[in-house]
């Protein structure tokens, strides 16, 4: 039976090895713990913050039918991402993926999918809020994330 | 008598726009997204900032991402945005 | 210039927080932290514990090499491999990578091309410890491992 | 004058042979691994045991893995084990 994922969008932090245990404690069947974490970057000195909005309800939506996806196409033990909006500061965290399964392939392949779907299918957008005071600009989508979700066409 | 719709707007073309969201009446002739689209750039200033380049607007009938060629259909949330950029 | 890999090679238990941490503290270049964590398995409670072996030397030169590699292909800020030796028990971790990058793309397969690698190249050997009481096995290699390296094939 | 090689084993080889590592001086007409693998087989019951199927033995001159076709030369410690299952 595939696993279920847990999804949550949410304004506050995350710990990430909290999030680890709540997938592998009292469990001796997992092998494998794939993680990806986005942090915000400062982009050299020159970002105060990311401003993060999202749409509520089809956010959550669209994760969890990747992560579904990604749970139907390889044989994962568990599922959870998380991903924040609000205001950002440089080296905090954005977002969480964890995948979990008997197989590193596995592991790896569903934790990775889910973020290249996440990229360009769930509805969030990124605003710079800059140090020198200007207003900042809407992040442009990239070309580069559209062209990895293509290495997922079965 | 008509259905009213909840439209709703994200990142800049909710700032060129100026709100968020609104209930509206639309108009009976329009069948696609793309009717959508042209109608509503002729609405004010801000709609005709935000639609400028049509083509680059996502659209979501009930949360579910469309093509512009798509029937609005019954509808009951129709939301514009930019191309996503989270992670 | 290419990031310099953590290798170490121990008994001692790991804690993945903390390792991410010390790539990530006080840095805002840094946007995506790939992790790879492998965890000891029962296989349906018939083991009691994994007993690992290593080649003292040569184990933390080849997983050294095999960092490096992944440092000089793909843009890395930080990359930092554990691996454990010793009597481990099912739940217990075994080995971590972490890979970080301003890319997502880089910490994804530089995580994962140093786990690949590690696993057919790094001298360690796992020996059963079975719950019934029986003599246990020398874990034998997978065809599947090897293949899984010709994936990385430039 | 021969100088000793320092010679090491792992996991089913070291049960096997009984020991984890020896030093040795080799004979002097072995030239490549596997003269080298074909002549510690005739030592006795241990090494005939480890080494039943040399095809599948790794071996690792000064911790580089090389051939069985490649010379010993001036290796001052050969370690013998079986494909690694680490990780």
């Amino acid at each position: 039976m595939a696993a279920k994922p847990d999804i949550r969008v949410q304004a506050e932090d995350f710990d990430q090895a909290d999030e680890i245990s709540s997938l592998t404690r009292g469990r001796t069947d997992i092998g494998a713990v794939a993680t990806f974490t986005g942090l915000c970057r400062s982009e050299g000195e020159s970002l105060s913050a990311l401003e993060l909005e999202h749409y509520p309800g089809m956010a959550e939506a669209k994760i969890m039918q990747a992560a579904q996806r990604a749970c139907a196409r390889w044989p994962l033990d568990g599922m959870t991402v998380i991903h924040r909006y609000g205001v950002i500061q440089p080296g905090e965290q954005i977002v969480l993926v964890i995948a979990t399964s008997r197989h590193r392939d596995a592991a790896f392949d569903g934790a990775r999918y889910v973020m290249d779907f996440l990229k360009t299918d769930a509805p969030f957008w990124k605003k710079e809020h800059r140090t020198d005071g200007q207003a900042g600009d809407w992040v442009d989508a990239k070309e580069s994330d559209e062209t990895a979700k293509k290495r997922w066409a079965e | 008598m008509s259905a009213t719709t909840k439209l709703m707007y994200f990142s800049w073309i909710r700032e060129r726009v100026g709100a968020s969201e609104e209930i509206l009446t639309l108009p009976d002739n329009l069948d696609t997204v793309s009717d959508l689209l042209s109608w509503m750039k002729t609405r004010n200033e801000g709609f005709a900032a935000a639609l400028e380049f049509p083509d680059i607007i996502r659209v979501a009938l009930d949360q579910e991402h469309v093509e512009h060629d798509a029937p609005i259909g019954s509808a009951k949330e129709i939301a514009l945005f930019p191309p996503m950029t989270g992670g």
